[in-house]
């Protein structure tokens, strides 16, 4: 098996592309399977798992990583990859708590805390595409320095805001919806579009698939690798902003860890590391996978430490599942 | 004695902003020791490894005290032996090792004793849950239980607690010490068990994440928080009193205070009999007490 | 007068290129060249590998600027110094398909022929527009595929016509093919030699990058050759003669192959016995002999490579036995036909060839590092020797035997990756497209190796689209069609135009 | 630049290769400056940064991450990664404590211990090497699982060993120097050498240079690759054993984020994270510059949260006059 993948990259690569749309479809398919044997799973054996408040609770946790996976999707298939997300989310959060306790206006405010949150995504994004630095490294860099001057300013302590009606209200269930829901679906529908319709989604694929052919072909490539990177730092933002609403304030320890679930988020979803495939539906299920294996398993009182083994496991599984459908799906073509 | 000049290292356990307090305390002590004190500090970012590596660099810095908060009871007497037998006096605080090793290598011990913190939380709950006349309280902990503390600060809650309310039970046990992670599995708790009556927070994260989730679910009224360590919101929650109605706090800035006059005393060769120097433990449990603690820390820092 | 004089005459150059000089580190590649290109005419530019072909056609996108010298395009000089430079050139009309394929393969053809311009109402994509519009392109060039499939399901044929017909879209002056038919077989290259034929007839100079002289000869007015950077020369292709355009290429004489003996009383070494790999190879059945090069011939897609792949144990076949030296191979895998003393040389040798960071020794060795290695150390010594061996005994041209293999040209890098089974001791070589790609002068290197190697007794399979080598190398020649050998040409009645027919018949 | 960049990757490929060699060297050369640098700055402004005992610590300080870096190196030139190098040693202490604890001979227990990390370490491995899973995400997986495993088997608390004559030795330093620099030290050779003169080493840079050319000239890539993170495994579970002798104890919380260290050290050291190109000696300057900056900062009582952030900076900077280094080299060349 080995040796007939590393033999021939050339034929093997074409083929999985020419299934492509249908091992696509299979992966998606596969993952809603997923989320039907978990959601049977948990009403049977997890107390409350079915009730309104614990499906909004899904919801609003899945906000959480949903916001940040959309953008470091695209910023995955442009073969790229972003390890900043949990640091940049603590720190706009701590910013935008700041700016409130100065008593900027609530809504100038929100704008400043997303604008400094793409200028500071696109920092690794400019190391990337001007001066060759592994997207890698540059992020990590900023996962440290963002992470080390939040609790620099703070100390570690949380920023309280006092009073604040609007954030108040991004807090309060629409209909019993959390307005962190609606967000993230709004965001999905943004998000989904550019993908599929937009010159600038489309050019991100094809970035991802041959930067190259997409530079000679005209695209600017540089800019948009910047441009990327800045939309992942202002969806981190947004999600700091919600942080903010639902904590009542900005925490420089908060969302440890937060890229650990983003990444697992997408590559479950089918985005494929190596650039040039991936789809906003698959992140979708990616999140919801995710977001209900943390759900239940907390309503189940598994050892927290025990659900890290969980994660680790479920990942690794989803990934070699969803690599294996390609192949089968390809074999049953081919025959 | 001779006034001159001292270098003291100060290690700090994790991010948490009680080791804000501890921090403030120490650099206020500091200027007023009344002589050239120069601290030497660093954040062990609850790591054994880092914090051994840590008090190596400290001895080699040539401090003449360390101030430290060991991460681990059994896990971190190497390193504080070290320094030991280089002839640096160690001072606990907050955290300390084991009995045996810390009578023989550490020279004074500032504690607010963890079991003591739970029990005096325990007590409060007692209380609360008999004047409610509700004498089968099911009770959720969000804990912080990678760190030994909080396991001893759960048996002194459980143990002062059923003492006087035998019925009482506790349903489910989280982690959930940072703010975020803990609304979030209070959330979760709160739907799986809607007959939830209360929740003990181990940790100022817990405790704060907990009031959010049951009021942002509306459960105001019907499940209150028990939890530890003060800070400007958690106080605001307590003089709000929906909510929160007692919590514990040892203060880090009195803490590290009184570490450092211990590690003074250590170096001028004056250590304490019996080396635990006993800090006072705090119970707020009342909306004026809330509103003391928040005039009194007007800069937000416990 | 000739048609070249006559059409530079009457008309203003599309292109121009003046007094232009580009130094890379350790080499002029572009040495105060001169170059123009009229409208409508189709140009060739003829060199051996490193000539500077591509270098001067990178002056003339504006991917790079030269050092020294002017380019203008149209009557006007291209101004900008940075990445704004190709943009100007793609601007006044200048299109160009690349030696490597710049194709992004998991996207539609349509969003491939309209990459980075997708036509948009209102910053939308309009999908519905586009593939009308490249059906309609792609109707112009003969090619009848869906726009809304994916590039990845297309053979390398109809990604070269793809990227022709990319090149046509809005009123392009001038197209540059670099190349375009190095990695197509014989019947592929004719459809892109007809549609540039119809590209030129509407106007639009094209400048043509090929080592095949006969298609030069099929389809450019004029050629350019190049050698070692300078401009040598512009003839009439209808009046000079190939010989001559060679000698202009290389600086001396080609030389000539080597007279062939007939092998057919040699014992069997490899015999493959109703070989299936679906859906290409449905019933493959031939013998090699000791000694003997047996050249396979075939379409593109005809499945030669599959062939290969599936003796050597790198696919899985079907069904089918191969047998060596009599016996059955059982669950065949690379490494044991490589201990059976096989040896395989891919057709893409950038891809799968060569680890360009490497040197020369390390690419020659890897194929059996415990030669050159006592109690598990390497050598340098020994590596050294056993290198310097192969090289001179392939005539590799490299300084040292440590130079990365990456900074060798093609022919150079193909000896090296011939040299490495050379240097393991293999008996049998199957070698796939070994010419693609590489010079003349390395061309005619490698068939001389081949030929020696036969000499003292290695067997080889010899796979080539370019038909007309296969008379200069093979003892036999079977044409693979339909899943099938189909005929069997023997050394010396192997005649390219027998042997075309054959490959094409039913197509 | 970018243009120049995206326009001709063959050919400034090339170039690169030919430059290969000078920049290489001055690589190294500029991290030795740069440790020059650090020297220099430290021993005026950090007291008692000049001791013995604080170069000892230094020393000892690097064994920690560079017993892992040197295999972690490899496996990077292999065009692969491991980010699971922390829970591994953390994994590792745990389970010799326990060893331990049960009685079993304690040279037994280092080789069960080393065993069962190269054992671990392979799974990755065997999931990249026969089933394409990226490395990224099986060791992503293995960080999860491991850490979560040694934490839900020990609650969290140390294991403690007792009195262990052999482990005590290994804590006590010979002639002033630690035993695990010595380790360190030799291993750095061994490593060194294998790097460069031994089949497997050579083949690792065929494989991460060009894997499919790899494996036709007869390399065996899956087996070298699942080799390599076995390796990998290994020689966290001898960080592991060193950690253990330090601290007295098997701790599940130790080594937190080491793995960022040690990517930090290998990608300072001027490996490329794309494979193909690195060398032992670039990550042995690596470890010490980030050992050097480690230590320093701390002397200077430098505020902890405020080092984060110098150490995400240092490797920005450090990678990027890295590539600008080797980029005027080149330009240098053509002139
Ligand atoms: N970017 C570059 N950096 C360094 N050297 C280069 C670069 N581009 C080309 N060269 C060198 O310049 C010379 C001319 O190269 P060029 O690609 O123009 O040749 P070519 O005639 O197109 O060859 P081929 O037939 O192999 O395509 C060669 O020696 C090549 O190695
Ligand atoms: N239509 C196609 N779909 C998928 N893969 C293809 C297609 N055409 C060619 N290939 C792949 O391209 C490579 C070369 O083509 P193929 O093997 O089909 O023909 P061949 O006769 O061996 O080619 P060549 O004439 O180049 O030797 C093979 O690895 C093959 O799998
Ligand atoms: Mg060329
Ligand atoms: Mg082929």
């Amino acid at each position: 098996m080995s040796l007939d993948h590393a033999a021939k990259p050339a034929a093997s690569d074409k083929a999985t592309r020419a299934g492509f749309t249908f091992s696509q479809h299979m992966n998606e398919l596969s993952l809603f399977f997923a989320i039907v044997v978990l959601y049977v799973i948990f009403s049977a054996t997890a107390p409350g798992f079915m009730s309104f408040n614990n499906q909004v609770n899904i919801l609003r946790d899945a906000a959480t990583i949903g916001i940040a996976a959309w953008a470091v999707t695209l910023i995955i298939i442009a073969g790229e990859i972003d390890v900043s997300v949990g640091p940049m989310v603590a720190f706009t959060s701590v910013i935008l708590a700041f700016l409130l306790q100065m008593g900027m206006p609530t809504p100038v405010a929100f704008v400043l805390a997303i604008a400094l949150g793409a200028l500071l995504g696109a920092i690794p994004g400019v190391l990337r595409a001007y001066f060759d630095v592994p997207s890698f490294v540059g992020t990590l860099g900023m996962w440290s320095a963002l992470r080390g001057t939040a609790l620099f300013v703070t100390d570690a302590l949380p920023v309280s805001i006092g009073r604040n009606d609007m954030l108040d209200a991004l807090d309060r269930s629409i209909f019993g919806i959390p307005p962190a829901a609606i967000v993230m679906l709004v965001l999905f529908g943004v998000f989904a579009f550019i993908s599929r319709k937009t010159a600038f989604g489309r050019s991100v694929f094809a970035i991802g698939g041959n930067a190259h052919a997409a530079f000679l072909s005209g695209i600017s490539v540089a800019r948009i690798r910047v441009a990327l990177f800045a939309v992942g730092g202002a969806m981190a933002a947004i999600s700091g902003i919600l942080l903010v609403s639902r904590l009542g304030s900005g925490n420089a320890t908060a969302a440890n860890g937060l890229e650990f679930d983003v990444i697992a988020a997408v590559v479950v979803g089918g985005t494929a590391l190596s650039g040039g495939r991936g789809s906003m539906l698959g992140t979708l299920l990616g999140v919801l996978v995710i977001t209900l294996i943390g759900n239940g398993l907390v309503l189940l009182g598994i050892n927290p430490f025990f659900q890290q083994v969980v994660r680790g496991l479920i990942i690794v599984i989803a990934v070699l599942a969803n690599i294996q459908a390609i192949k089968r799906s390809l074999a049953r073509n081919k025959g | 004695a001779a006034q001159e000049d001292l270098k003291v290292g100060a290690i700090y356990m994790d991010a948490q902003g009680f080791y804000a307090g501890v921090r403030k305390g120490i650099q206020t002590g500091a200027g007023e020791a009344g002589r050239k004190l120069d601290i030497v500090e660093t954040n062990a970012q609850g790591d054994v490894s880092k914090e051994s590596s840590f008090i190596d660099s400290l001895i080699s810095a040539g401090v003449q005290a360390i101030i430290v908060s060991p991460v681990s009871a059994d896990g971190s007497y190497r390193a504080i032996r070290r320094a030991h037998d280089a002839g640096i006096p160690v001072v606990c605080y907050n955290t300390c090792l084991n009995e045996a090793d810390m009578k023989e290598y550490v020279s004074a011990y500032a504690v607010g004793d963890p079991f003591e913190f739970g029990h005096k939380l325990g007590d409060a709950a007692a209380d609360y849950f008999i004047a409610q006349k509700n004498d089968a309280p099911k009770i959720a902990v969000l804990n912080c239980e990678f760190v030994e503390v909080c396991v001893t600060r759960r048996k002194g809650f459980e143990k002062a607690l059923m003492a006087k309310v035998p019925g009482a039970r506790i349903v489910a046990n989280q982690e959930g010490a940072v703010l975020d992670k803990a609304v979030s599995v209070a959330g979760t708790m709160l739907s799986s068990n809607p007959e939830i009556d209360a929740f003990f927070g181990e940790a100022g994260g817990a405790t704060l994440g907990a009031a959010r989730a049951i009021k942002s679910q509306g459960k105001t009224g019907q499940v209150v928080v028990f939890g530890g360590d003060m800070t400007t919101e958690i106080a605001q929650e307590l003089a709000d009193f929906s909510v929160i109605k007692a919590v514990v706090d040892i203060s880090g800035q009195g803490l590290g205070k009184l570490a450092l006059t211990q590690a003074i005393k250590s170096i001028e060769g004056q250590p304490p009999e019996g080396i635990k120097v006993a800090y006072d433990i705090d119970v707020y449990k009342s909306p004026e007490d809330g509103k003391a603690w928040l005039e009194a820390h007007a800069d937000g820092i416990p | 007068m000739t048609a070249t004089q006559m059409r530079q005459a009457d008309m203003t150059p599309v292109a121009s290129i003046q007094g232009c000089t580009r130094r890379y580190p350790g080499v002029l590649a572009l040495d105060n060249a001169t170059f123009e290109v009229a409208p409508g005419e189709v140009r060739a530019l003829l060199g051996k590998n490193g000539a500077g072909k591509s270098t001067l056609i990178r002056m003339l996108t504006g991917a790079e600027i030269p050092d020294s010298g002017r380019v203008l395009l149209d009557g006007s000089e291209l101004t900008h110094n940075g990445s704004g430079r190709a943009q100007e050139a793609f601007e006044k009309g200048v299109r160009v398909v690349y030696q490597e394929l710049s194709l992004v393969p998991g996207m539609t053809l349509a969003e491939n022929l309209f990459l980075g311009r997708w036509p948009r109402k209102r910053r939308v994509i309009q999908y519905r527009t586009m593939e009308a519009e490249a059906a309609q392109a792609m109707k112009l060039l003969g090619l009848d595929l869906a726009p809304d499939g994916l590039v990845a399901g297309l053979s390398p044929a109809e990604q070269q016509l793809l990227e022709i017909a990319r090149a046509m879209l809005g009123r392009p002056k001038l197209i540059i093919l670099d190349e375009p038919t190095s990695s197509l077989a014989a019947a592929e290259a004719e459809k892109v030699m007809a549609a540039v034929t119809r590209v030129a007839a509407q106007g639009i100079a094209v400048i043509y990058v090929s080592h095949r002289m006969n298609e030069i000869r099929q389809i450019a007015h004029s050629a350019t050759i190049m050698r070692d950077g300078k401009i040598i020369d512009t003839v009439d292709v209808k009046g000079a003669d190939t010989r001559e355009i060679v000698r202009l290429m290389l600086g001396s004489e080609a030389s000539q192959a080597a007279a062939l003996e007939d092998r057919s009383q040699a014992e069997v070494v490899l015999e493959v016995r109703n070989l299936g790999l679906a859906p290409k190879l449905a019933s493959v059945s031939f013998a090699l002999r000791k000694g003997e090069v047996l050249g396979v011939a075939g379409l593109l897609g005809s499945g030669r490579t599959e062939l290969l792949q599936a003796i050597m144990g790198v696919r899985r076949p079907d069904a089918g036995d191969v047998l060596v030296d009599g016996s059955p191979v059982r669950h065949a895998d690379y490494k044991r036909m490589l201990r059976n003393g096989f040896g395989y040389t891919p057709e893409s040798r950038k891809e799968e060839g060569i680890v360009p960071l490497l040197g020369v020794d390390e690419n020659t060795l890897s194929t059996n590092f415990a030669g050159v290695s006592s109690n598990g150390i390497l050598s340098a010594r020994r590596m050294a020797e056993a290198t310097r061996k192969i090289v001179d005994r392939l005539h590799v041209k490299t300084a040292r035997t440590d130079t990365p293999i990456g900074t060798l040209s093609g022919g150079n890098q193909q000896k090296v990756v011939i040299g490495r089974w050379v240097y393991a001791g293999s008996r049998v070589l199957l070698l796939d497209e070994p010419t693609r790609g590489v010079d003349v002068e390395a061309k005619a290197q490698i068939y001389a190796i081949i030929r020696q190697l036969a000499e003292e007794g290695r067997s080889i399979i010899f796979v080539s689209s370019e038909i007309e080598e296969l008379p200069l190398v093979c003892d036999r020649v079977l044409v693979l069609r339909d899943g099938a050998l189909q005929e069997e040409f023997r050394s010396p009645n192997i005649d390219q135009d027998s042997l075309m027919a054959a490959c094409i018949t039913g197509h």
